[in-house]
Parts: structure tokens; C-alpha cells; sequence
């Protein structure tokens, strides 16, 4: 480093944010992903509060160069507790023309935005749609500008690593520019680096090489900003004011994988998937697949249907039956969850809802399966239906889906969604002790007198929950045969009786009714206890409608906030919440599901707000609708 | 039968490794402690009767704890059966037994899991989990009921009827071209298939035994008479004067041959498939049921009453690989061998947490 | 016939009634569907208005002689137009104790029972489940019981029948006997008999032998009515007065059948039926195979999900693609219904309700797919739903479900049940100007101007309806691909951009939603316009509730009725229907479905009466319901 | 190819019975007519790309109005194929491609349809269309590109995956017993089955030929490499060093002979199955793809470079026998011939009536 710059380095200041929004673009096959949560664990590691929104097409490698294939990645962190991902970027890195065009759009004026200049050729140009070079027309003139060779830098210093010259091909070396990128961007945000180089040694254990490469890129780029002259500013997010404890950072998916192997420790019974791979749920088949030693099974089904089926029958046998998938899946898996109500088996169904309808946006995210959920099935078939509010909640839903199923003896829906699976937030570790103990007791004896003396009858109900015994096989003396068709009370034959069957279907109804006694009452967020207005949410907007209420609150102005986890049945307190407010605001992504739901059950006049686009809310938008509503 | 002294039950016990690890029956059991209290109620004379006594007869030979054996069926007038055994049952929904039954016997070694499914059941709507079950060898016992028709639904046409068959769906006659069971199993991959007759309870019982010695997944077609729709569509392999000229009785290790006096047998002909010739020409052909290559079986499988004017039953194949649920198992105690029983609170902290005082 | 007897028969009374219920009961095997056809056949030629219910097990044969194998079937018939099958039956006829045992119950005092006391045996009472002998024990103190040696007077008549001793053997003769019940009823109804003699000769046309024992037997069981004692009445319901035209009877598959050949030829388009045998569907795949000859293709799949595939590729040809199934069945094809959604082709979705959930009561009827229909698939995914009314109307109903279908391109719900199915009523024949007439037209020119010339925008809307154009394989120049993937407004061409996405959704609501605009409103019957409550139904309540309304206003009570033929949309004016009394009543055979819709759309606090029976409601019972809203 | 004064394609045109039906294109067609606008999504390096170029490539021999042209497929990324092709084409949902096909080609004989699934898409969640579309003998063509993997969701195994696949969903190694689709299609009745590589053009368009002249349902399995995950799969196939010592190249007629200077061939062998011998052997086999009974064809599908050290490629099974869609047709024509065209009004009429005036 030459005197002079020593000199710039010190002149730089460094600017103190409370929070930032920083965006990782680049073509598919570019490492984004990787990039983003790299740097999101050493932000983590710092002690940031943070949320991150990764965004990837379709397609597995979308055609190179073009903005159908970029891939990005989004990170919100801050010196206090939020609660998105962040609305819109304050720097981009955009690898390529392709990954400008497609995110410009997001950028507000102002904003950094670091650009690979070497990727800027004719040909990708014409690719990603420019006719003009947007470096040069005027495109960027509202952007504070970072033009990076990042290309060309990376081979150099991969080249001029130890140990890498004619180890690493020049594809090999190129590839590397990622890690200039997370170097360089590690340097401007203060990020601790050595996570990063452990990392790179260990994923590329096998070729020491690679490691080098990469490494020598990260140094190289986080050395640039130090000598640059185009970064005047570096900044600096203090760590976070968090509860005590030990963190880790956990997506949805991933807390929802945990959420399951901990409700099979806790009811005691081993955990059974059976599944079909599809996104965005496929990641909980390939989480659970790695933990035999927990004796959890997973089965990779020949489709949709015999996951679940499988899984029932796994539920028949007294295991944890579980399946998981998203709305097309949901779709077929119809008749089964028919049948699983009909037999009163626990069994839990996990929706990662994306965006429909058909096939519709596979790697987007949509809260449009709720109705399908509750009424996607022929006949009055009722589920109970949880769905969790964020990516560390994912694993508190899925144990409590866990004890409703075993308790009622009831098939359960969980609705997360794309955006809950693949974003991330840091988690405070539970303490084995605070999580809910929920033993299950299987039938061990006959429960009824018979004329020729005891009997068992797998269809006499629990007075107080309505549930069934769970006589599993192997029970000497309990042998019974249960089916789809309808069975008398009690007994459990096939009954064709017209009042038995109105009474069945009137206790399979009363039973999962029964439930909203036995989960919290809904809880309302109204500080100042004067706001005329109530914002009523589910699953995952529950981040964005914070933000929202968060920022309207801060004007000044009153509203309240209530959040469902519970979606069938409702708390018990919910038609009283809800009419003791003047309105009542339901955003959704979706058409108005929730709304529809309350509006038919409390006669409720609930105003929707409605978005179908495939991503989350933002905060700022909510926070607008929010104050019209209040302004009303 | 024999029970040994720690309850396992020896001589005469039907066993193989996989149903060893069933709790062997306390004492010897009865055909009746098989029956449940339910009325059956299938039409009077239908096959089905008959291959229920069958199968409660058979069934205590098993040798292990009623309470341990699932009787997992479909939808149809067949797959009413299980209501009719006093062991565990379930009466699933149309086409899913084969993969509700995966799911019990892949959690559950203890068991011994048996489905009972219908030609339109197993073959139509559900002919894609029988097929990946018997590819995975999932340690299950598939008794299919073939009588050619879709009894419950009151007499449509069903995959195995033949070509031209006027049915209540088809006034002018059906069109598609049947399958042939045992062919489309092997071409499964299967690991045992084999086929018999309601109405022959010697075969059947020595079938099912068959079966259940089979340490993996088993494919049993039974011809089974629906005398309301279909009535006498196996009569030539009963009649007492015509069965053994049109059936052949497959049993491995010995010469394919069949008929009066066995005076007829088989050998391969000039197309690469079977054909019938005198026991006494040469070339005759010896049946390897367990013959690793299936192409010798799934030729047989091609010899039928229309084409041939001959009918196998019996095994038609029966090899020993390991089975899913076996594996499957293998692979948790692996696991937990290699990195002790798991623990919940070190998997949920992961290898890269922060800690907030 | 002795001078004696025919003093009895002149001294007989004749009493005059304006209707009649019977009910004919047996074993599975004693051929009571048949022998309640034909009595309804004689019924119909006579020229009563008459409703009929069938009642059979799920079973093929269930068990001879027990309660769970009698197959029943009930007949009203009347001098004047009828809403109902009758609540109770005035004479029930019991072939064996079985049918005694099963229906006594629904026999109000002083009815007639014709009992066959040959089949009063000690087994078969064991079986039916009777301790004591009822026909002695004075069980049936209550009515007028006619006991009938039914089966050895079948047997006798058979034996003396010219040419039929020896060519037909016992078996064959004692199953004549449900013609000697039929003989002795249609005696004891004044029923015309020849209709039932040609039908005989003709059913047995290749056995004429059996055809002589049948007529033999009828004719006995004529004669031994005008012979016995044991009737000292008889009865008269002299032909309604209908609306003139030529009738004939249908139960609602047979006209949903033929409403769909219908609805081919008015639209010029091939039908083709893809569908899966079940209860109670399978009929109109049954009937529709017969009629190869107006061009109808059927194809009985492998499943539910080939069926409605197979339907859905052959509109993608440019034919009228049906499907038809019941609950189970819907379920399984809810994925397939999304694609049509977003393929927006045109399809319909034949579901014949039965009971529910799962397997449930295959036979017996129920309207709880409702909600399945409207919701039942992954996200947003609208589809117009229509039910028909009464048997008769299946027919109007699907002609109306394809002419939506067609026009705006979508798939459409008709939702029939087992009621419907099945039951039957005479139908005034339409006439062929009076059917509505409906030409599709297939896109053949490109729609757009594209940067190269002249395109084919698939998915361009037509502004009024927003259909999209339906162009099919074989027209040069519209070459086109589509897909369950989101596409661009307008090009179809794959798209997830975010703005477009809910832009879609919303216009595919938008479209269905429109639907309104071309129905009729909701028509209300209130005579005296001065009614404080309206009862709503929709499908097949529609009988019982006109039958209830009418008892209630016979007593001097107001009371406005309305019912829905289009669920989704609800025609434009519902809400202010409903707004404009002070309570609404929604009776349905489920626990409040419709009353979920209204009430979510239209915040009308309507009040549920809800029976899941499997079994239509009675009109007393309704009568009795709504007198309790009028007068509360 | 040359045009015939009635449009209709003479010499050189790819034709049947069924084809026949099929308009005839005005003028010949060209690759580049056959190319949609639509930029191709495909990994750089994937096979999808060489089928996609040949499939271009062959169409135009069809002689066919390309209007009259129609894919339809599952989902995938084999399923993009569709949006390619300047055909008609829909890209529906995941298995139920042979289903769409069905209804389609059956109520329209007067095109050509043409289905492209992968081996999931195909095998697994469509396995039960696949196969009954392949009985029934429905006039279209399938194409299944597979490449041993779930390429759209990122690399699961698949239900043609090899015994102990490491992929995402099979941390430890997969269990299942992996499906080989030609004797799976072969014991479901197909009437044609063949199979290609992807990177192998001419041999590929030979087989594509192959099937669009057979008038029924055709059954190609293209072996495709998904470079991403599960790349090299059928590298010894490829290698030119290697492939012709591993590769039969079926061609009926001809003996079943392979190697350098067509040195090894092909006999039966002790266990009823076939085994690899010298060309010089006796009792080496001629390849019979149009024998009625599958047997030989069968045997030959169980000859795999694992077990035998040698893959067939080629047409395996060609027999002639009517299509479901033209019998559909016939017994409407039939119908209408016997009774006339159906009049509505006395349909509904029915028998039955009675006037009131
Ligand atoms: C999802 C679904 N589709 C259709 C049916 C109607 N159904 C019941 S059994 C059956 C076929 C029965 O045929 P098979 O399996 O041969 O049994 P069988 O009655 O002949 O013993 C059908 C189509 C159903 N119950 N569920
Ligand atoms: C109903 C449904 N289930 C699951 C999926 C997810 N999915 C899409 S493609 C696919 C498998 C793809 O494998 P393959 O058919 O071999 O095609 P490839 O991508 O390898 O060409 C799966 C599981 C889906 N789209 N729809
Ligand atoms: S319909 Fe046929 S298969 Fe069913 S019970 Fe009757 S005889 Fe048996
Ligand atoms: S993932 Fe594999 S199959 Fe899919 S496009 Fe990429 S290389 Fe091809
Ligand atoms: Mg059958
Ligand atoms: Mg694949």
C-alpha cells in the first residue's frame, strides 16, 4: 500500500447506519446464493439482527446473460430487532448487464451500486436487453456508481496465489469473482472475515487449491476497498440489542426440518416422511434425509399421493406420520387427507405455499392455498390449520401442528410459504426444558363391554377432546379394522345409518372446533389501547406488517395488530377482537382467503389488502395502506 | 408346528429373515381366532368366499402373534377383506394400499403387512404404486383379486379384461388391450410373482406360502370368479375335465410339463418365445424360479389360454435381494452406530452460533 | 271368479286420493329397483306427476336377509304438480322381515304394509335381527297389515303358466315374485298394466319363457287383489294436470347425459367424456357410451386424473371435454382443474355429490362439495359453479354449464348429487327451437401486430368477456404453446414478473367474476311480497324446500322462496335480495356451506338448517323449520 | 421428399395408416420453421440441446402441415421441450402428459402428437398414464429424455437412479431398485419401444423415423445427460474410443452383433436369459423387433452395461395391431352407418312418452 493511499484510507470516513439493505446479482451460475448467505453468516457472527430474501428463477441455469436467469440475493441487517428483509437495496452488486437490468428498478436514488465492469461486453449487453451501455448513457447518473473490474482482478489474484498457478484453470480462477465481490463487500460493511476463509478451506477440503483461489479472490477484493478511490465511505452497523442467549441463523425451511426431529423426541414417537420432491419444499426431504441417527425415516415417494399415503400408513403403525409439499401437491393430496380425517389418524401435512394457480410461479412466494387447506376436500372433512409467522417460528409451528395432530388424532396443515422457507433470520436457541413436553399414549386395553365380554372399539371418543384411542398393530388384543367409509359412533363398523352419520360428521367437526380451547387466545397489540383500527395477519406477512404498523406508529398514529397462528379453528377470542375495532385491515397475498374466512364466521366487514405478485409486502406500502385506513 | 421355548415357533413355522423379526405366536393359532365378527358380505358365490376361508386357514401356519399382522386394502368388493380377518386392517381408499402399506411396514419390522387390492384397483388407478412397490421390494404381500371386471362399480371393464368385452361402459365393446399381470410385474422388477385360483385351496395356500417365505415384496395374481358380472371367466382352469390339459403347474427345478400324463410341455420356439411340444420332444424347458434374469419367466408369463391354450399358476419367480425396508432400517442403525443416537439440542445449535450476553 | 267374490269386489270402496307415497323393500337380489321402475313407468303413463328415491346398499349383494342388504325404492305420485319423493310412505311393501325391519321405522301409523309372510321364516327373521315373529307379536299393531304369501302364490302361478313348466326351474319361477307385488300394487292403484306386460316380452325377448312366468305372476298378483279379502279399499289419484306437451320420465343422469349430447350439437362441438367408474357418476358414462352415433367419444381412464386430462387435451382439440365423478373423485383432480384455470380452456366438471368425507356413504346423497368445488386447488383459482335442481333439470343445467364453459373459456362446475342421480320425474320434452343456441368460434387469424408482422397473441382478451381466444391444432399461423406456468398479459409467452402475476390473477377473477353480468338475477318467489323471511337453497333441496314453503303458506304464513342455480358467480343481485328481508334461512344436506359463501360475500347474518343424512330432506321438516324462523 | 400434385408428400415422406390422416404439409418444411422464438432455458452443456436439434432436424421429414403438429409434456426441464417448437404444444402439469395426449390424438386423427417427458415426470408420478396410454396402443409418440435424475428440482434421484445414488434426497445412498423402461414397457404391452442416446443424431433420427412410421403408441428412450447433476451418466456410451464396444445397435433382421469388427454377439443363454458370446458362436440370435410375443425382446432389454457389459440401442419391439383411436373411430362410424347420424330430439324423446294436452 503506497503512502498516498494510507493517506485516502484514513481520510475515508466511516458513516454509522442502524440498518442496511444490500442485494448480491448475478447470473444463475454466478454463486449468488452462496455469496449472500456468506455474507449474511459473518453478519450474523457480528451480532447483526438481519433478514435475508434469496430470489432465483425456475429454471436451473435460466439462459447465462439474460435477466430471466439472474439470481439474487437479499440481506437486511441492523443494530436493532426488524422485521423484513428490507423494501428496497441500499448497494447492489449487480456481476453482470443482465443483473442491472433486472433489479435497477428496485434501486432508490442515491443508492450504491457496484458493478462488474469487465462483464459489461456488446454481447452480454445485447443479452440482457441493453441497446445502449447503461456505464456510459446516463442509465446511472441518479447512483452513486462503483465500477469494479471484477473479472479481471480476481484472475490476477488468483494467478498470483501461492500454490494455484496451473492447479486452477482459468474457468476455475474466474469463478472465484464472487468471493472479490463478498471480499469487497465485507470491507465496506466492517464484516469479520476469518468465518469466511474457514469456510472456504472446509467446502473445498478435497481441493486445497480452490481454496486458495477463493481465498486469494476474498483478500484481493476486501484489499480493493482499502485502495480504491471510489469508495469514500465505508459503514458501520453496531451489533444488535438482542435477548440473551445463544443464536444461530435458521431459514424456514431449516427450522421447520428441527421443528419436527424435536416434536418426534418429544412425543416420544419415531418421525415418518414421506414426500415428493418439489419446490419449495424439497428441502425438508433432503434436511430430514440426514438425520437417521434420530431414527427418522424418509421415503421419496413415486408421487404426491403415495408420500402421504405412506405417511398415514407410517401414522396407522404409530409413527409420526409426516408429508410435505406445495400447492400442487396439496392438490393431489386431497383424497388421502380425506381419508386421514375419516380415520382419525394424526398426521401432519406441510404446505410451502408458492405462487399459483397450476403450476404458476414455482419459485415465488403466495399465501393462496389457505381456502384449499380448509375446505380442498369432497365432503365435511375439517383439519385443524397452523401456519408460522417467520423463518425461526417455522420450528415452534411444526411442534405445535405435532401436538394438535397427536392429541386430537387429527390430520394438520402447516402453511409456510417461499418466503418463510428460503429467508433466514437469526434464532435464539430454545433450552431443552422450555420446549412443550407432549407424551402420546397408545390404547393398551379394550374400552368398552361387549356383550361377550370386553371389546375394543377404536371409534369411542375421549370426553374431553373427542379424540380416538390409538391402538396401534402389534397391541395383543385390540386387533380392529378402520376404513373411509362411514363407521358407527363408537364401534367403528360401517354404519349406513342416517342419524349416525349426521352425528359422525357433527363430532368430527365439534372435535377440531374443540381445539380453540386448548390453544392461546388471540393477542393484540394496541400500546396506546386507543387505536380504532386492527391490522389482522397470518403466516408470513407477519414480518412486513410489523414493519409496517412500526413505521405508522412512529407518525404518531394509533393501530392495532393481531397475528394468527392458528387458522382453524381460530382462538377462541378472535370475533371479540375483531369487533371491537371500527376496522379492520386484512393484508394478504393472496385474494382475501383470511378475510373470506372471517368475514363469513364473526359477519365481520374486514377490508383486504390485497397483492399477487409473488414476493412479500413491504413495509413502506403497508405502512401507506395502513395510515388510508386510519385516515378514513 | 413346534413352539420353542423362547416362544419362537420352529418346525413347520413359515419364516424367512425378514418375518423372524415378527413376535413369534404364543401358542399355536386356529382359523377361527383369524375370523372376525363381521358379516361378510360379498354376493352369494362369488370367489371371494373362497379365497377368504383360504387365507384364515393359512394364515395361523405364519406361526407369529395375530396382533401383528395388517391387512391393508383398497376399494372394490375385494378389498372388503380385511373386515373380515380379526387381525389389524385398514379398508384404504382406491388404488393407495400398496403405498399406505409402505409406510407401515417400512416403520414397523414387526409386522407382517399384507394388501388386498382388486384387477381395478391395483392395476388401473393404482397400478403405479403396486409397480414402485414391487421395484422397491418393500417387504409386503400382494394378494390381487382378478376377475376381470370392476365388481363394486357394478360390472365396467377393468385393465385385465379382454379385448371386445361389452360392459356397461363399453355397449360396443371395449377397446384396449389388456395387461397381462404377471408380464407387467417382471417388467417391474418384482421379486416374486406368482398366480393361482380362487377356488383351488391347495394351490392357493402353498402360493401363499410361498409368498410369505419371500423375504421382500410379493406379487400374487388369483383368479378369482365374480358370478355377478363375470361369471365363469376362469371355468376352463376349474373344470375338472378340461383344468389339467389348459393349466400348467409351476414348480421350480422341475421340467415344464403338464397335461394328461404330463404328456405336453414347453420349450422355446423359433420367435424367442415358448411354445407347447410333446414332454418327450427335446429342448424341453426346466423352471428357474429363481433365475437372477427374469426373461425366461416373463416368457412364460406369455403362455395363456388364448394364445397357447395353456395357463401357468404357481411362483413364476422368486429371487432373494435385499428389500427396501430392510436397507432402510440398516441404514438408521448404521447412523446411529456410527454417530451414537442423535441429539436434538446439538442439531438445532448447528456449527456456527453466536452467543448474546 | 265366484259370484261370492264378485260381490266383494262391487261392495269394495274406491276412495279418491290427490297422492300417494309407496315404497317397495327387499333383499338386494329380489329385483325392488326394477319392480318400483316399472310401477313408475305404469304411474307416469297414467299421467300423474310423480318424484321417485331410490335407497340401495354400497354393496353389489350385501348379505341376504339382513337389514344392510334391502334395497328400497320409493314412488309419489299425485293428481297435482309435486316437489318431493314423499316423506313417509302411506303403503310399504316388505318382501322379507329384513325390509320390514329396515323401514318400519319411516311407516307412520294406519299405513298399509303388504308383507310376504313366506319369507317369514325363523332364519330369516334371525337374520333381519327380529327375536320374536313381528307379523304375531303385535310390532305392527299400529297398521293395516295385508300378509301375503307372496313367494309359494308366485310359484303356483308360474307352475300353471302355459309353456313354462319344466323350461323354467324354481329358482327361476320364485324370482318372478317382485311381478306379483308389482301385480297386486298396480291392482290396488288402478294402475294401467300393459305398458308393464310389453316391457316384460321385451326385457325376455331371448328367454320368452321367463317373460310368460313374469306376466304370469303380475297378473296373479292382479287377481289376488281382486280376490282377497284382505283390501277393503282401493285407490284412485287421478292424472295432474300438467302444462300440455309430450312427458316423459328421466332421473337426473339420464337428462344430465343427454343435456351434455345437447349441449354438443347446439355448439357444434365433438363431446368427448373422460371419466372414472363411481357411485353415483358412473351412469352417465354408461349412458353416453350408447351414443356413439352423435359423434360422443367416451374414454374410461385409468383414474380420475387421466379422465379429466384425457377431457382436458381433447378441449385443447377444440371438443366440448367433460369429465364426470363424485366427491373422491373431484378431489383427485383438483391439480388438473388449476391447469384448466390457467390454460383457460373450456371443461366440465360433472361432480355427482354423495356422502362424505372420504369413502363415506357412496350411495346416499349429500351437498357437501361445494366448497371443494369453489376452493378445492392451489392458489387463486376461480371456477364458475352451477347445480341443477331436479332431475329434469340436469338437463337444462349442463347445456347452461357449456355454454359458459365455451364462451369464457374456463372450466365449469356442475354439481348434481345422488339424489338427482337417481331419482326421477316426468319431464315435459323441450322443444328444439326453445333450446338455446350457442356457436363457438375458433380463433383463424393472428390478433396482434408484432415487431416481424402479424402474431398470435393466445392469450389477448376479448374486452367484453375476457375470454381468450381458443385457437386449436390444424389452423396455419396460430401456432402456439401454453402452459400451468404464469404467462404474460397478452403473448402468453412465460412470465414471473411480479406486476403481471397479480395482474393475471386478477383478470382471471375478473372473468369469472363477470359471469354475473350474463345470468339471470335470482328469481324470488313471494306471492304476497310481504314476507319478513326468505329461504334460499340451491341443487337439490329444491323440491323439499318448495314442498315445506308450500305448507307454511297453506297455513296462512309468508314466507319468500329463492334458489340458486349459479353459485359462483352468484348472479348480480343476490345480495341485495338477501339484504332486503329481515332473516334468511339456507337449509342444505351439509353443515352450512352455501351459508358460508353468502354470508363472507354478502356479511348477511343467515341462519343455517343442516341435516348430513345422506338423505334428502322431508317437507314436514322444513315446514316445521321455517314456521320457527317466521314466527321467532 | 417431393410434393405430389394433391399436397399430399410422396417419396421419402415418413408415413402409416395413421399419418396418412394427418394433412400434408404444402411445400417441404425446413428446420427453422420448426424453431420457436422463444429462447431456450436450458443449463449450457445439457443433452436436452442435441435432442432439441435433431427433433428440429427430423420433423420436416414428416412431410406433415406443421399446424397439425402438436407436443405435449409433463414438467421438467426435459418439459420446456415444447415451448421450442414452432408447433402447437402445451407444457402441463407433472406425469399427466400421456393422459392430455389420450383425449387429444383420440378425438383428433388428423394430427400428430408427440409427448416429451423425463424419467421422473414419465416413471415415477407418471408412471400408471404412461404405461395404460402404452396398452391401449393410443396413436402418439413419447419421448422420454432420461437422464437418471430430477434435474428441475435440483437433483434427486430418480426411479431409474442406480442402487446407492448419493443425491440431495439420499445423503446415505438410495435403496430403490432402479426401473429399466424398456422391459417395464415391454411387460406393459407397448407395441413399439426403442431407444436412443441424445448426442447420437443420426442414430436418434433413425429411431424418431422408427416411431412416427409405427401406428400406435411408440415408446423412445433417449438417454440424456444432465451435466449439472448427474453428469457422465452414459459416457461409455459416448466415448468413441469405448462406445461401440459396449453398444448393440438393434436392427431387425440382422443378427445381434457388436464390438470392433462386430466381434461379439449375442445367444441364449443356461438361465433362459441371453449372454454374450463370440460372433463366430453358434446359436447367435437374429433381432426379431416385429415378433408378436416380446419374449426375445424382453431378454434383450436385461442385457445392460452393468450386468452384461453391453446397452442395446435401437427399435427393440415393432408390431402392427389396431390403435386404440382407430378403433374409437371405426365404432363411431359404425354407429352412424347402422342408425345415421343421432337426432337429438328423438334421443331425448327415448321411448317412453306420454302427451297432455
Ligand atoms: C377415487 C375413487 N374412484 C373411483 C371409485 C369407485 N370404485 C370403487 S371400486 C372400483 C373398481 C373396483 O374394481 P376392482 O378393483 O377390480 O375390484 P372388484 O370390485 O372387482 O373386486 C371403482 C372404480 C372410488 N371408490 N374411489
Ligand atoms: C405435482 C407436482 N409434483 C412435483 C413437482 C416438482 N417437480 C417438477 S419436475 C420434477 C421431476 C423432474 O424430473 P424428470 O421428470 O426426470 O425431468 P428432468 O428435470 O430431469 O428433465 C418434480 C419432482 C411438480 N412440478 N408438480
Ligand atoms: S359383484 Fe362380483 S366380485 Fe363383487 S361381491 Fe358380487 S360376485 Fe363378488
Ligand atoms: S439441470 Fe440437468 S437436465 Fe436440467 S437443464 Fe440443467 S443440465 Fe439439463
Ligand atoms: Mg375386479
Ligand atoms: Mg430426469
Amino acid at each position: 500500500m503506497s503512502e498516498q493511499v494510507r493517506e485516502q484510507v484514513r481520510e475515508r470516513e466511516t458513516r454509522r447506519l442502524d440498518r442496511v439493505v444490500v442485494r448480491f446479482a448475478g447470473d444463475s451460475g454466478d454463486g449468488m446464493q452462496l455469496t449472500g448467505e456468506q455474507f449474511t453468516s459473518e453478519t450474523a457472527a457480528f451480532g447483526n439482527d438481519l433478514s435475508t430474501l434469496p430470489d432465483f428463477p425456475a429454471e436451473i441455469r435460466a439462459p447465462a446473460g439474460t435477466p430471466a436467469g439472474v439470481s439474487g440475493f437479499q440481506l437486511h441487517f441492523s443494530d436493532h430487532d426488524i422485521m423484513t428483509p428490507g423494501d428496497a437495496p441500499d448497494v447492489l452488486v449487480a456481476m453482470n448487464p443482465a443483473a442491472l437490468k433486472a433489479y435497477l428498478k428496485d434501486l432508490p436514488p442515491g443508492a450504491d451500486l457496484i458493478v462488474n465492469t469487465d462483464a459489461f461486453t456488446g454481447g452480454n449487453l445485447k443479452k440482457a436487453g441493453y441497446t445502449a451501455d447503461p456505464l456510459t448513457d446516463g442509465t446511472l447518473d441518479k447512483y452513486r456508481v462503483h465500477k469494479v473490474p471484477l473479472t479481471s482482478m480476481t484472475i490476477n489474484a488468483v494467478n498470483a496465489a501461492d500454490g494455484v498457478a496451473g492447479a486452477v484453470n482459468k474457468k476455475e480462477a474466474e469463478r472465484a469473482k464472487n468471493m472479490f465481490a463478498l471480499g469487497l463487500m465485507s470491507w465496506l460493511y466492517h464484516r469479520p472475515t476469518t468465518g469466511t476463509e474457514d469456510f472456504l478451506r472446509q467446502k473445498f477440503a478435497k481441493r486445497p487449491e480452490i481454496a486458495t483461489a477463493n481465498i486469494a479472490a476474498f483478500r484481493a477484493g476486501f484489499n480493493y476497498g482499502e485502495t480504491t478511490e471510489s469508495f469514500s465511505v465505508t459503514y458501520e452497523v453496531a451489533p444488535a440489542r438482542m435477548k440473551a442467549g445463544h443464536y444461530r441463523r435458521v431459514s424456514g425451511n431449516l427450522a421447520l426440518s428441527y421443528g419436527l426431529v424435536a416434536a418426534g423426541e418429544l412425543s416420544g414417537l419415531p418421525v415418518f416422511l414421506g414426500s415428493y420432491p418439489i419446490t419449495p419444499a424439497s428441502d425438508i426431504l433432503h434436511e430430514l434425509s440426514k438425520h437417521k441417527q434420530f431414527g427418522v425415516r424418509t421415503f421419496q415417494a413415486e408421487d404426491e399421493i403415495a408420500g402421504i399415503g405412506a405417511a398415514l400408513g407410517a401414522s396407522f403403525g404409530g409413527a409420526l406420520g409426516v408429508t410435505t409439499t406445495s400447492g400442487p401437491g396439496v392438490a393431489l393430496k386431497s383424497e388421502t387427507i380425506g381419508l386421514a380425517v375419516s380415520l382419525e389418524l394424526p398426521l401432519l401435512v406441510i404446505d410451502i405455499q408458492r405462487g399459483g394457480p397450476s403450476t404458476g410461479l414455482p419459485t415465488k412466494t403466495e399465501q393462496a392455498d389457505l381456502l384449499q387447506a380448509m375446505f380442498g376436500r369432497n365432503g365435511e372433512a375439517p383439519v385443524p390449520i397452523i401456519a408460522p409467522r417467520s423463518p425461526a417460528d417455522c420450528f415452534d409451528a411444526a411442534i405445535e401442528a405435532a401436538r394438535i395432530a397427536t392429541k386430537y388424532r387429527t390430520p394438520v396443515f402447516l402453511l409456510s410459504d417461499g418466503y418463510l422457507a428460503n429467508g433466514s433470520e437469526p434464532w435464539l436457541l430454545p433450552l431443552r426444558e422450555s420446549l412443550p413436553e407432549f407424551s402420546v399414549e397408545f390404547a393398551t386395553a379394550p374400552n368398552h363391554d361387549g356383550p361377550k365380554g370386553p371389546e375394543f372399539w377404536p371409534y369411542l371418543r375421549d370426553p374431553q377432546t373427542l379424540a380416538r384411542p390409538w391402538a396401534i398393530p402389534g397391541t395383543p388384543g385390540l386387533e380392529h379394522r378402520i376404513g373411509g367409509i362411514e363407521k358407527a359412533d363408537g364401534s367403528g363398523n360401517i354404519s349406513y345409518d342416517p342419524a349416525n352419520h349426521d352425528r359422525m360428521v357433527r363430532l368430527r367437526q365439534a372435535k377440531v372446533d374443540g381445539i380453540a380451547a386448548d390453544i392461546p387466545p388471540l393477542e393484540v397489540d394496541d400500546p396506546s389501547g386507543s387505536a380504532r383500527v386492527l391490522v389482522l395477519g397470518w403466516g408470513s406477512t407477519y414480518g412486513p406488517i410489523t414493519a409496517g404498523v412500526r413505521r405508522v406508529r412512529a407518525k404518531g398514529l394509533q393501530v392495532a395488530q393481531a397475528h394468527l397462528r392458528h387458522l382453524n379453528p381460530f382462538p377462541a377470542n378472535t370475533g371479540e377482537v375483531l369487533r371491537s375495532y371500527d376496522r379492520v385491515l386484512v393484508p394478504e397475498m393472496n385474494l382475501g382467503q383470511l378475510r373470506t374466512l372471517v368475514r363469513s364466521e364473526f359477519l365481520v366487514d374486514a377490508i383486504g389488502y390485497n397483492q399477487v405478485r409473488g414476493m412479500p409486502f413491504k413495509a413502506a406500502e403497508l405502512a401507506g395502506v395502513l395510515e388510508d385506513v386510519i385516515n378514513q | 408346528m413346534t413352539v420353542t421355548t423362547n416362544g419362537k415357533v420352529a418346525a413347520g413355522r413359515v419364516t424367512n429373515r425378514l418375518l423372524d423379526l415378527v413376535p413369534a405366536a404364543a401358542a399355536p393359532q386356529t382359523r377361527k381366532e383369524f375370523t372376525s365378527d363381521q358379516e361378510v358380505r360379498w354376493c352369494p358365490g362369488c370367489g371371494d368366499y373362497a379365497i377368504l376361508a383360504t387365507v384364515q386357514g393359512f394364515l395361523p401356519e405364519l406361526g407369529i402373534a395375530r396382533e401383528n399382522v395388517v391387512f391393508i386394502s383398497g376399494i372394490g368388493c375385494s378389498s372388503r377383506f380385511p373386515y373380515y380377518l380379526n387381525t389389524y386392517g385398514m379398508h384404504s381408499i382406491h388404488g393407495r394400499a400398496p403405498a399406505i402399506a409402505t409406510g407401515l411396514a417400512t416403520s414397523r419390522p414387526d409386522l407382517s403387512v399384507w394388501v388386498i387390492t382388486g384387477d381395478g384397483d391395483s392395476l388401473s388407478i393404482g397400478g403405479n404404486h403396486l409397480l414402485h412397490a414391487l421395484r422397491r421390494n418393500v417387504n409386503i404381500k400382494i394378494l390381487m383379486f382378478n376377475n376381470r371386471i370392476y365388481g363394486l362399480t357394478k360390472g365396467q371393464y377393468s385393465p385385465t379384461s379382454e379385448v371386445g368385452k361389452i360392459t356397461k361402459s363399453t355397449p360396443h365393446g371395449s377397446l384396449d388391450r389388456p395387461y397381462n399381470p404377471t408380464s407387467l410385474t417382471l417388467g417391474a422388477e418384482a421379486t416374486f410373482v406368482a398366480r393361482s385360483v380362487d377356488s383351488d385351496r391347495q394351490h392357493l395356500t402353498s402360493v401363499l406360502r410361498a409368498a410369505a417365505e419371500h423375504p421382500g415384496a410379493a406379487f400374487v395374481e388369483i383368479f378369482q370368479n365374480c358370478n355377478i358380472f363375470n361369471d365363469g371367466a376362469f371355468d376352463s382352469l376349474k373344470d375338472r375335465d378340461t383344468r389339467d390339459d389348459v393349466t400348467l403347474r409351476l414348480e421350480h427345478g422341475q421340467p415344464l410339463a403338464f397335461g394328461a400324463d404330463s404328456g405336453k410341455a414347453v420349450r422355446r420356439g423359433a420367435d424367442g418365445g415358448l411354445e407347447i411340444c410333446a414332454a418327450t420332444d427335446a429342448g424341453v424347458l426346466v423352471h428357474d424360479a429363481h433365475a437372477v434374469d427374469p426373461s425366461q419367466q416373463f416368457a412364460l408369463s406369455r403362455l395363456t389360454g388364448d394364445t397357447h391354450g395353456v395357463t401357468p399358476i404357481g411362483v413364476f419367480r422368486d429371487v432373494d435381494v435385499p428389500s427396501y425396508d430392510e436397507e432402510l432400517n440398516a441404514q438408521i442403525e448404521r447412523a446411529q452406530q456410527r454417530q451414537g443416537k442423535g441429539d436434538l439440542m446439538s442439531l438445532i445449535a448447528g456449527k456456527e452460533t453466536w452467543t448474546i450476553a
